[in-house]
């Protein structure tokens, strides 16, 4: 399997289908003797911007960190081995709104979205 | 645990040990080792997105035509033979004439899928 | 710009060095579309007036011409007409300020611009006022104002050709 | 067959891609001056966008992901940017200038100024786009879009020198204003190869759910669609040659001149035919251009989308058409002339072309994506010619805008 083509980049869905984000970034564990193995994706605004250089890396962990809330911005990851299928999509086994991934989206849909009438 | 982010490694100047470049990191192939699925080895080529868009009959023939493919430049390195821990600077940690052993042949595999 | 997206394309790097190229590249772009922005062909001026102005005054003539057969609504007529002599005072202004080597020729020229400018806010007021007779003056001296042009701007070049 | 019935989305396209105020205006400009001399750019770039269109229409319906998203997914985040940057700013001024036209349009039938004009317009635009479903866009747009027919009635009805439209359609070199001849080439086959148009197209066949079984209804609707709005380009361009180039009035820089078009050939319903056109094509490409800034980065970040779902549902892609709107009738409002902004924009438009063309090179042979649907050879040519082509355009725009640049 080719990781750079096949993996890193690709649509992201979950169990229902429910487009999640795309394969922002791919997290390998370095073992001693023993060949990396692929752990987990990374999703979201602060991984892509660390693969545009460390500047825009920090910039978009120190944005996301306010917006957020939280003191330090990380990326929001999902293990490997929940991954179902990898076609042209990858499918992993979640339930999305059990994740931190679209707390984004539900803090638009309520300051937001959800005050201008007729959402 | 020590881990990596794969992604800063796309496109990243391989430095062998004396200090000079071999190439860019063009892919980063991993087999299925039981229910893990583990990196074998790093092709490191002179044009570095050139796997992606190798895909494609009319990409490869497009790049063709502009000679911006020089198969014989593209060395598959087994994953043992790079240090990664630094995404940044990916290091060679074999010597030289073992470097030559790792030139991808002119016949390479159809990269089947 | 262009050039940037073939030279990501071929290198996946995402280190700040592989964007350095690209980011010099736009910036050698941006003064050109500045001057694109600012500057105007340098033909001569006294004569791509000249033509800006024949353009505007014959279209100031139809729109008078379609007011008066009932075919547009004065207030786009109106604000049509204004629109067409400040284009035309613009011109005359223009002209004035070239200096050509023979200066009667020059402001024969530009009072015939002028002349323009002046019938075509005479039309705009008129049909701003719905009065047909007025407009109709005013499409009178604005034909024999283009008339004026023409006359003008072939003395204005005849010799020197 | 019913699929075909689906042609409202290639008319749609073609109504916002050919019809806006950029279109209108540049084709208007070209006939003044030029007489049928510049059929040739038309048609050039009509055949050019059939096949753009066609083809992100079979990517769309056989791998069901758009345009945008085979960028991204096929070419990685750091390639991506930079079509992403690039389509984002010329879209926003492309939007800008549509929701200018709107005003125009407004402005020519109340007299109220069109910066009066901005924020209604966009507010109006919002909230069809807010409340409304794509196929209501879809449908209303086409439909409504039938009015600018008009233009080829009016060209019909003027009785042209058929042979010289013929011969106009051949490409052939100017006898006077080169440099404003070439400029005008350049502004018509940007203005008619515009990225927003094949995005949109892609992005509207997945709201559609079209499948492998539209392949067929794709082509026709592909050609269909975009040969209606090149003729109805063609039709301005006739329209303009024989009233106004013939009449003397060569310099068409100010939109107060275009209603002249009409009048003469129609009295009043003229003007007031001109006024409907110009308001229906650019509130065409308004809804268009929006929508393909919020499908742009929806798709690029890899975010749930679609028209058809309620704003609640998708929160980040209509929030991005809301902030562009709204952004995008700033400049209009501050009394920005729409017509200089068409100019620069569609400078802008075929500068930046080569970035979302060479992509389909790779994705429209990636039998990953369009598996046995791939390029055939007249597909793949057509492709490389069009890329060919679009770096010719890039890199005489910025010249030309310079020396030709009304």
């Amino acid at each position: 399997m080719q990781l750079l083509r096949d993996i890193l980049d690709k649509q992201v869905v979950d169990r229902e289908q429910v487009k999640i984000g795309k394969v922002d970034g791919l997290v390998a564990e370095l073992r001693q003797g023993k060949p990396p193995r692929v752990v987990a994706i990374e999703l979201g605004s602060v991984a892509l911007g660390r693969r545009l250089g460390a500047a825009p890396g920090r910039w978009a962990a120190r944005l996301a960190a306010r917006l957020s809330g939280k003191r330090q911005a990380r990326p929001h990851r999902i293990a490997w081995n929940k991954v179902r299928d990898i076609g042209v999509d990858i499918e992993f086994d979640i339930d999305v709104r059990r994740t931190k991934v679209f707390a984004w989206q539900d803090w638009l849909r309520q300051h937001v979205v959800g005050r201008i009438p007729g959402a | 645990m020590a881990t990596v982010n794969l992604d800063h490694l796309a496109g990243r100047r391989v430095w062998s040990e004396n200090g000079g470049s071999i190439g860019y990191i063009e892919e980063i192939i991993a087999e299925q080792d039981g229910d893990d699925l583990v990196v074998t080895e790093f092709h490191v080529g002179i044009f570095a997105a050139f796997e992606r868009l190798s895909a494609s009959t009319i990409g490869t023939a497009l790049l063709d035509v502009f000679a911006l493919r020089r198969r014989e430049g593209l060395y598959r390195i087994p994953w043992d033979k790079i240090d990664i821990s630094e995404p940044a600077r990916p290091r060679l940690l074999c010597s030289e004439q073992e470097l030559s052993g790792f030139k991808a042949g002119s016949q390479r595999r159809k990269t089947s899928h | 710009m262009v050039a940037g997206f073939i030279f990501m394309i071929s290198s996946d790097c995402n280190e700040g060095k592989m964007v350095g190229p690209v980011i010099r590249l736009s910036r050698a772009c941006l003064p050109l579309l500045l001057l694109a922005l600012t500057s105007c062909s340098s033909s001569d001026t006294a004569e791509q007036q000249t033509e800006l102005a024949s353009s505007t005054a014959q279209a100031a003539a139809m729109v008078t011409d379609a007011w008066l057969s009932g075919a547009a609504p004065s207030c786009y007529a109106s604000s049509a007409l204004l629109s067409f002599a400040e284009t035309l005072a613009d011109a005359a202004r223009q002209v004035q300020s070239a200096s050509p080597s023979d200066p009667a020729r020059r402001d024969a020229l530009s009072t015939a611009l002028s002349r323009l400018s002046n019938a075509a806010n005479q039309a705009a007021s008129a049909v701003k006022t719905e009065h047909h007779a007025q407009a109709d003056q005013a499409q009178q001296e604005l034909r024999a104002a283009q008339g004026d042009l023409a006359k003008a701007y072939s003395e204005y070049f005849a010799p020197q050709r | 067959m019913k699929k075909l019935l689906e042609i409202s989305l290639g008319v749609v396209t073609s109504v916002g891609g050919f019809l806006e105020v950029g279109s209108m205006a540049t084709a208007a400009q070209a006939g003044a001056l030029f007489g049928f001399q510049l059929i040739w750019a038309v048609a050039l770039g009509t055949i050019c966008i059939i096949f753009l269109v066609e083809m992100a229409g079979r990517f769309a319906a056989v791998s069901r992901h758009t345009i945008s998203d085979g960028i991204r997914e096929r070419f990685g985040f750091n390639a991506f940017i930079w079509p992403l940057l690039a389509a984002l700013l010329v879209n926003f001024l492309v939007l800008s200038a549509e929701i200018g036209g709107v005003a125009i349009a407004a402005e020519l039938a109340t007299g109220i100024g069109f910066q009066w004009w901005a924020l209604p317009v966009a507010f109006f635009a919002w909230l069809l786009l807010w409340k409304g479903t794509f196929g209501l866009i879809e449908k209303g747009v086409s439909i409504l879009g039938l009015v600018t027919l008009c233009f080829v009635v009016a060209a019909v009805m003027l009785h042209p020198d058929w042979k010289g439209v013929a011969a106009g359609a051949v490409p052939s070199l100017p006898q006077h204003d080169t440099a404003k001849y070439w400029f005008m080439a350049v502004s018509i086959l940007g203005a008619s190869i515009s990225p927003y148009l094949f995005m949109f197209y892609s992005s509207g066949a997945i709201e559609d759910q079209w499948d492998k079984s539209y392949l067929g209804a794709n082509r026709a609707i592909a050609g269909l669609g975009m040969t209606f709005g090149g003729t109805i380009s063609v039709g301005v361009l006739i329209v303009a040659a024989v009233v106004l180039g013939a009449n003397g009035v060569t310099e068409v820089d100010d939109y107060n001149q275009l209603p002249l078009m009409l009048i003469p050939i129609f009295g009043f319903w003229g003007f007031v035919l001109f006024v409907a056109s110009l308001a229906v094509a650019c509130f065409g490409a308004t809804l268009e251009v929006a929508l393909q800034q919020a499908y742009l980065v929806a798709q690029g970040f890899g975010w749930t989308w679609g028209e058809d779902l309620k704003p609640r549902d998708d929160p980040g892609f209509s929030l991005v058409y809301t902030l562009s709107l709204f952004l995008a009738a700033v400049p209009i409002a501050l009394g920005l002339d729409p017509l200089k902004l068409t100019i620069f924009s569609m400078a802008l438009t075929a500068a930046s072309l080569p970035l979302t063309v060479v992509p389909f090179l790779i994705l429209l042979n990636d039998d990953r994506y369009v598996g046995e649907h791939r390029n055939g050879v007249v597909s793949n040519t057509a492709v490389i010619f069009i890329i060919a082509l679009g770096f010719v355009l890039a890199v005489v725009t910025i010249p030309l805008q310079i020396f030709g640049g009304t």
